[in-house]
């Protein structure tokens, strides 16, 4: 029992980071309807970032801040440049950009940082544990939860209360009408890619106080798309719940499977309980069927 | 009507019995019943939205009812799919063309022997006898009996989608006639074509329904009143997912609901005049 | 596009000769040329190092026409071509170091040839398993689970489980003399080059062959319609399938094939890397063209030297690049890949193709 | 190249004497024997491939249908027609109407009913040989207006499933009718060719009047078999070349190739898939002799320059230089000059970049010699054709000669002559000027119309009715036809069809009419290329949604006016074309302005367009235009415009 609750707790405060990052991939996708495969590469690059901000010696926040700020301008960048073009093209082509874009960061990152493992020191977070009822947590997990949760609401809220929200959501649903208020629909794509590059950032940001931080951060990016899948390519809500059930899949996986399957069976799970999924319900869980008309 | 398993009438090939079809809230077909004789040009009529695409869809297989029974030659083929449907004989072409743009006109028009032909992987990849010998004789029916009556021969090299849209059709329907079907469904056939076409095409359903080669029974789904009229031997008309009448062009013309919805509006149908 | 462009005074008087290969004396003058150079001049005055390039060319054009296969011409994308490599590669490594051969067998060189058919076979069967989600999920999804594919068969499968085999460890070793191929043992890049030449014009007659018959054209219908297709009497779920068996089967000949040329095989010859590289080598030679996929693996090989030529020497004055290089390529590769999506979208075959009608049509423009 | 009467045996090299006694069917049968199933005597391309049929079928098809034609009752004499497009059928139903003894007439396929109806009741036919169901309904509808015409039979049957009256019947039937006459009878089919002899009548031709009802020239098979040896003697052709049939039977060049010359020699000929695929089937059989007339060369140009016009710069400059240094090679050639070494040298570079691909998409790569005839070539064209490197020859001959009578020889060409009589040929130029002929390929004589055959055949020579002369070299220069020259204000002679070819070779004047005989200056009447200048203007991004208002336009008239001017060049003042006008709509044979073979029928067109000849020669600049034209789809339109009149720059108008 005791196994099984901190799997869920774990779960839960991972699968908040998660959510993070998947509410980014769905943000790109549903304003510009780019299927976005260099998610966990755009983690790494605002991990990295503020680990380097931080080693500079600028507290904790303030370097999560600047990285944030790097993090838009390279979204907006990476929209200008490479996904610009491709508007119109068909989803192979786009697609590969993503991955060539993913390729071409995590080069950049390994020749920038190199590939060993890197900690943020001194910790930011008290290695102390904490209890919550039977359940011992580490403070890295709790912080990052909290932090994951306040940077949803935020999201959450930018969409459902400012003006750009919300001109980003009237983009999303129609391209056409929202040119007939006056939103430019390239500003919302560059706007999304921002927005995506700096919630990657500080989901690669509190991962990397987890764990450490290297290239299998990235890996990061992968576990997005069973998240997304589980809640529908274009759904918010969606990316939320799918983010943490997955997180808590994973730790489930982890806690019971192992014996059974030792070895990577917590990074495969996710994967094979995707493939499962579809076969079952080929569109997602808010997915929908279009009617195919002849 | 009486539901039954009981041997249908003879010269029945395809007979719909009280289908009802619907999408979500959407009634599209409420309880339609059409029986298609052996030999004959049978129309489908009626406005927009009638759910005559959605009649075909059904009797196609890519739409399943919720309600009703399909036959064929007396066999109830409710659940077949729609690729076994084309194996027992059942063709047809679609509103808006449906062509492999990317390919040529005899590709496109060879993709309709595929039920008429046997090599496999293993006799495909090697190409020598059995699939060569196969391609030759598949090439010989493409040319004889189909190029030659469609009359398609300068174009038989080149790519469907830089065609006009009128042979665009007229592939179409030249891939679907490949099968040697015993069916065939004409889905607006002569929607989007000039005068010239419309002539064209209407020879070439007379053509094949008439000629020693085919026999092909036809269900032809169309907006030009004249050409149905002139065309087949019986017209069914569709409202809002209900049968108005099924009857001889003259029965239909004298009906009075009909001439009231359709015949009236002399200039709706007569684009093209 | 699609038909050869015949000069004035070539004309056919049957079916057979206008399904023909080569319909003119020019077309099968270049071809014999090419086979000239390919099977005479390359092996006579290439030094190992070409020879092992070529290899290497060889390799990728074998594990890209599975992937060209099933993008191009089924539209089914794939992105964990390279799991259906490994399970080939794995599958003749271990028929070859665990299978009790009769001992005639070993000796005449007839295991590992054996071996090959059956890695293709059982790769195939694979590439089935995970193709199967195909018949209900299109697009996106259906990228997703082959990626599943990747991960499950070789960071789960073969990195926990089938690696464990016999003991070794991570890797297998090949320990020489194993790999024989009827008299003579596999040994040189010389001898994989003509291995290597065998397989990849058998794969690519294979491929052709199969594009102009029956089998092709279905799947080619898929890919441009598939409610159309199965309108036509076209068996979706099954032709899909069969794309996947044969593409899985190539990358199983594939694998085994690259199994000669390695003396250890381990996870780490078929990283995610490997099965994105693949379809950016298709992306980049172009989709839906056998050419395309030759022209890919050569200019994606080819390059990649290109670029170590050119490090090397700099490697000289700072060291560290030596070490880079892998990063290097990893962002040369990713930002090939983006500059020919935004500025070639389709593809080396479609400049050939340009290229050989500007002369077709030459002087004019049409 | 060896010319004269003495250089020409009666045996000539394809082993074959020609006398009296010779038929056409007895060559044919000769050949046909000789050769077997083992050489291909024609090509249809059909279903896609070029279907091959041997001397033996050829043999086999002719001569059961010329049984055939016998159990339907034909006897020696009775005049057969025929009429479809070019392919086997065609060939065999002439052949076996020669062997049962008949005279075969053809009839132009695009031949309106009356034109159909006027030579089947003149010409006495009694059968007709219809391709499909469009010439049975033609046939059908002219039955009982010929008293003579008895029964129709046909080839394809598509659409013809609901025929079933009983005049007609199809071609296999027949040939099924000969089958069981063989049987009956064996030796019928060789007695009935040995019965024939060389002079009796073997075709009916009609003429396309220029002026008035087609006229019936009466061909013996000793017109036609010498004809054929005369021009093989001049350019031998090979029993290994091929020849692509693909110009209407009706037409004599045609003929002659086919029959006179393809039975000769045995070359192979190929009937094109359909007249929309000709030109492209043309291409792939790359055929090694043409016979064509100016329209089909000049067509050639046309798509030559259209492409040019849309080429790269770079491909563009490449073909602006290879055709620079072809026309300086040509026309050393003309002048019989010594080729430099270095300009033979540049002849190849540019034959190798340029012209072997350009000849490859006409069709000409394998062309040792090309013939135009029927009509006038513009210098242009023809100059033209040859800075390719394409060995065209003008001929001069007429329906009445059988073909031809007169023609270029290799290496001594001149573009403004038609060269030297063939063997046993001679010709006379009357003080008047006319051209006369006599050899043995002279005709028989007009089919009831003494008159004219009197008016014609004087003495055994043949009055052509064409004006000309024999210039130094004894090349024969053809003037125009004597009614058409024209007289110029300074009194000088002038023929109207050479400026119109020149003007022709723009691409972007599709025909033109000149006007001038006896009057202060010349003009023309232009019709412009419809989809050329059509492109042209939407490249000027021009609106017009018709020809008519195309042809209006005052940009194009600066564009046709700029072409007048490259024509009117070199020309003697009083002969450049001062004003034109750009006409509504194109010539069109089927409103009677131009003969089947394309041939301006300028008293027609004077009279048609009174009005707008009458304004050119006022001092408006608009005529009114109020008329019906009618659309080849039977449709009526009603045209309302005024056409502008316009002088071109650098014309004086008065006399000075």
């Amino acid at each position: 029992m005791e196994l099984f609750l901190m799997a869920i707790t774990t779960g839960i405060m991972v699968g908040s980071i998660y959510a993070l990052v998947a509410l980014g991939w769905v943000l790109i996708y549903k304003c510009s309807g780019v299927l976005n495969l260099a998610m966990g590469e755009m983690t790494l690059i605002g991990a990295y970032v503020s680990l380097s901000f931080y080693s500079m010696g600028i507290p904790f926040l303030p370097a999560l801040f600047l990285s944030l700020i790097i993090g838009l301008i390279l979204g907006i960048l990476t929209e200008r440049i490479f996904l610009d073009k491709l508007i119109g093209e068909p989803v192979l082509t786009v697609i590969m950009v993503t991955v060539g874009l993913s390729f071409f960061f995590k080069g950049m990152v390994e020749l920038i940082w190199g590939t060993d493992t890197r900690v943020f020191t001194p910790p930011v977070f008290s290695i102390e544990p904490v209890y919550i009822g039977p359940v011992i947590v580490g403070q890295a997990y709790l912080w990052s939860f909290v932090a994951a949760i306040i940077l949803l609401i935020i999201f959450v809220c930018f969409f459902k209360y400012t003006r750009w929200g919300l001109a980003m959501q009237a983009t999303a649903d129609d391209e056409m009408a929202a040119l007939s208020i006056g939103v430019s629909a390239r500003f919302v794509y560059a706007a999304a890619w921002a927005i995506a590059f700096m919630a990657a950032g500080v989901g690669g940001t509190l991962l990397g106080n987890i764990n450490g931080l290297n290239i299998s951060v990235g890996y990061l990016g992968l576990l997005v798309l069973p998240a997304v899948v589980l809640g529908g390519l274009n759904s918010v809500p969606g990316a939320i719940v799918g983010g943490i059930a997955i997180g808590i899949l994973q730790n489930l996986a982890g806690a019971y499977l192992d014996k059974y399957f030792p070895g990577g069976i917590k990074e495969i799970a996710p994967f094979v309980f995707m493939v499962v999924f579809l076969l079952f319900k080929p569109h997602g869980l808010w997915g929908w069927e279009r009617i195919e008309r002849v | 009507m009486a539901v039954s398993n009981a041997i249908k009438e003879q010269d029945v090939l395809l007979e719909i019995e009280d289908v009802h079809m619907s999408f979500g809230k959407v009634l599209a077909l409420a309880g339609v019943s059409i029986k298609i004789r052996e030999g004959e040009i049978h129309s489908v009529i009626g406005p927009n939205g009638a759910g005559k695409t959605v009649m075909m869809n059904i009797i196609n297989g890519l739409y399943m009812p919720q309600k009703g029974n399909i036959y064929y030659k007396g066999k109830k083929i409710n659940k077949l799919k729609p690729y076994k449907r084309a194996k027992l004989g059942m063709a047809r072409t679609f509103q808006k063309v449906e062509v492999f743009g990317g390919m040529t006109v005899l590709d496109n028009i060879r993709l309709g022997r595929h039920i008429h032909s046997k090599s496999g992987v293993v006799s495909g990849s090697v190409y020598i006898g059995k699939t060569a010998r196969e391609e030759v004789e598949h090439r010989t029916f493409i040319e004889e009996k189909i190029v030659d009556l469609l009359e398609i021969e300068h174009i038989r090299n080149k790519p469907v989608g830089m065609l006009p849209y009128g042979l665009q059709k007229r592939v179409e329907l030249g891939r679907a006639l490949a099968l040697e079907p015993e069916l065939l469904i004409l889905d607006e056939p002569l929607a989007g074509l000039n005068l010239e076409e419309v002539e064209d095409m209407a020879r070439f359903i007379i053509d094949v329904n008439e000629d020693e080669n085919w026999k092909v029974t036809c269900l032809l789904v169309e907006h030009d009143m004249g050409v149905v009229m002139d065309l087949s031997d019986h017209v069914f008309v569709l409202n809002f997912g209900n049968m108005i009448i099924d009857g001889t062009p003259r029965e239909v013309q004298s009906h009075p609901e009909v001439i009231k919805a359709y015949l009236g509006e002399e200039d709706l149908y007569a684009t093209r005049r | 596009m699609s038909t050869t462009w015949l000069p004035c005074g070539v004309y056919h008087q049957n079916y057979a000769k206008d399904h023909a290969w080569w319909q003119t004396k020019f077309i099968k003058g270049k071809m014999i040329m090419l086979f000239i150079i390919l099977f005479v001049v390359i092996p006579l005055f290439a030094d190992s190092y070409c020879l092992s390039v070529c290899n290497q060319v060889g390799y990728t054009i074998l594990g890209a026409l599975g992937v060209q296969l099933l993008i191009g011409f089924c539209g089914q994308i794939t992105l964990g071509h390279a799991a259906f490599i490994a399970v080939g590669s794995y599958t003749s490594t271990l028929l070859i170091l665990e299978f009790p051969w009769p001992k005639i067998m070993m000796d005449y060189g007839i295991a590992y040839p054996l071996s090959i058919i059956i890695a293709a076979v059982v790769a195939g069967l694979w590439s089935v398993l995970f193709g199967l989600p195909s018949a209900r999920v299109k697009g996106f999804y259906l990228i997703l689970t082959t990626m599943a594919a990747q991960f499950i068969t070789v960071d789960f499968i073969i990195t926990q489980y089938v690696s464990q085999i016999g003991g070794r460890g991570q890797a297998f070793s090949l320990p020489p003399g194993t790999i024989k191929v009827g008299p003579w043992i596999i040994d040189s890049d010389f001898k994989v080059y003509f291995m290597m030449l065998v397989l990849v014009i058998f794969c690519v007659i294979i491929m052709v062959n199969l594009l102009r018959s029956r089998v092709g054209r279905a799947w080619v219908a898929i890919r441009d319609n598939d409610i159309s297709a199965e309108v036509m009497g076209i068996n979706v779920v099954k032709y899909k399938l069969l794309a996947f068996f044969v593409a899985g089967f190539i990358g199983g000949i594939a694998g085994a094939f690259w199994i000669s040329n390695l003396a250890a095989i381990s996870p780490e010859h078929f990283p995610w890397f490997w099965s994105l590289w693949l379809v950016g080598v298709i992306l980049i030679g172009g989709v839906g063209s056998i050419h395309g996929t030759i022209f890919g693996s050569i200019f994606m090989v080819v390059v990649m030297e290109v670029l170590q030529l050119a490090i090397m020497p700099l490697a000289d004055i700072y060291p560290k690049l030596l070490m880079d290089f892998l990063f290097i390529k990893e962002a040369v590769f990713g930002l090939a890949i983006c500059l020919f999506m935004m500025f070639e979208p389709n593809g080396l075959a479609y400049r050939w193709w340009q290229i050989k009608n500007y002369f077709n049509l030459w002087p004019f423009s049409y | 190249m060896q010319q004269g009467d003495k250089t020409v045996q009666n045996k000539n090299k394809y082993g074959i004497e020609i006398t009296k006694d010779l038929t056409i069917p007895k060559l044919f049968y000769e050949k046909a024997r000789k050769y077997g199933k083992n050489r291909v005597a024609m090509r249809e391309k059909e279903f896609g491939i070029w279907r091959p049929i041997t001397w033996h079928d050829y043999l086999e098809n002719v001569k059961y249908l010329a049984l055939g034609l016998l159990s339907l009752g034909l006897e020696n004499g009775d005049k057969v027609s025929m009429i479809g497009d070019n392919r086997p059928e065609g060939l065999w139903a002439e052949m076996a109407t020669l062997c049962a003894g008949g005279v075969g007439v053809w009839l132009f396929q695009d031949s309106l009913i009356d034109e159909v109806k006027y030579i089947i009741d003149h010409s006495d036919t009694k059968f007709l040989f219809g391709e499909g169901q469009e010439e049975v309904d033609k046939a059908i509808s002219i039955l009982n207006e010929c008293p003579k015409f008895e029964k129709i039979i046909w080839d394809d049957p598509k659409g013809m499933r609901n025929y079933d009256q009983d005049y007609l019947i199809s071609l296999k039937q027949v040939q099924q009718m000969g089958r069981e006459l063989e049987r009956q009878q064996p030796q019928l089919f060789r007695e009935m060719i040995d019965k024939g002899h060389g002079d009796d009548v073997a075709l009916l031709f009609y003429t396309s009047g220029t002026t008035a009802l087609p006229k019936g020239a009466l061909l013996s098979h000793n017109n036609m078999l010498t004809m054929g040896k005369h021009l093989m003697a001049v350019d031998p052709c090979l029993a290994t070349d091929d020849y692509v049939s693909y110009l209407p039977f009706a037409w004599i060049g045609e003929q002659m190739m086919s029959i006179s010359c393809g039975l000769q020699v045995g070359y192979t000929i190929n009937f094109p898939e359909g007249p929309e695929t000709a030109q492209n089937d043309i291409r792939e059989i790359g055929p090694h002799v043409m016979f064509a007339p100016p329209r089909m060369y000049e067509q050639m140009t046309r798509t030559v320059q259209v492409k040019y016009l849309d080429a790269t710069w770079i491909k563009r400059k490449l073909y602006e230089l290879s055709t620079r240094i072809g026309y300086h090679v040509a026309d050393l050639k003309f002048q019989k000059k010594q080729i430099p070494w270095y300009w033979a040298f540049l002849d190849w570079l540019a034959y190798i970049v340029v012209q072997k691909k350009l000849k490859d998409h006409l069709g000409l790569s394998r062309v040792r010699n090309a013939y135009t005839g029927g009509a006038a070539m513009g210098p242009d064209h023809f100059r033209f054709f040859h800075a390719l490197g394409v060995n065209l020859k003008q001929i001069y001959g007429q329906t009445e000669v059988a073909g031809i009578s007169v023609v270029h020889r290799s290496g001594d060409i001149k573009f403004d002559t038609v060269g030297h009589p063939i063997p046993e040929t001679e010709i006379k130029i009357t003080e008047e000027g006319e051209i006369l002929t006599r050899s043995s390929s002279v005709f028989l004589g007009y089919y009831k119309n003494p008159e004219a055959t009197e008016e014609t055949l004087q003495n055994g020579w043949l009055y052509s009715g064409d004006r000309g002369f024999i210039d130094d070299d004894g090349h024969l220069v053809v003037f125009d036809r004597t009614k058409d020259v024209f007289t110029l204000r300074d009194g000088k002679p002038f023929s109207p069809q050479y400026l119109e070819t020149r003007m022709k070779f723009s691409p972007y004047v599709r025909d033109s009419w000149v006007i001038g005989d006896k009057r202060e200056y010349v003009t023309a009447v232009i019709c412009i290329d419809y989809s050329v200048v059509g492109k042209w203007a939407d490249e000027k991004k021009i609106n017009y949604t018709s020809y008519q208002e195309l042809s209006q336009l005052d940009q194009i008239y600066q564009l046709v006016e700029e072409q007048i001017h490259k024509a009117n060049k070199d020309l003697p003042e009083t002969a450049r074309v001062v004003k034109f006008v750009n006409l509504y709509k194109e010539f069109d044979a089927d409103d009677d302005e131009l003969t089947r073979t394309r041939k301006l029928r300028r008293a027609f067109v004077e009279k048609r367009y009174h009005d707008i000849v009458d304004a050119l020669y006022s001092d408006n600049d608009n005529v009114h235009i109020d008329t019906t034209i009618k659309y080849e789809d039977g449709r009526q339109a009603q045209i309302n415009t005024d056409l502008h009149i316009r002088k071109v720059k650098d014309c004086k108008l008065t006399v000075s």
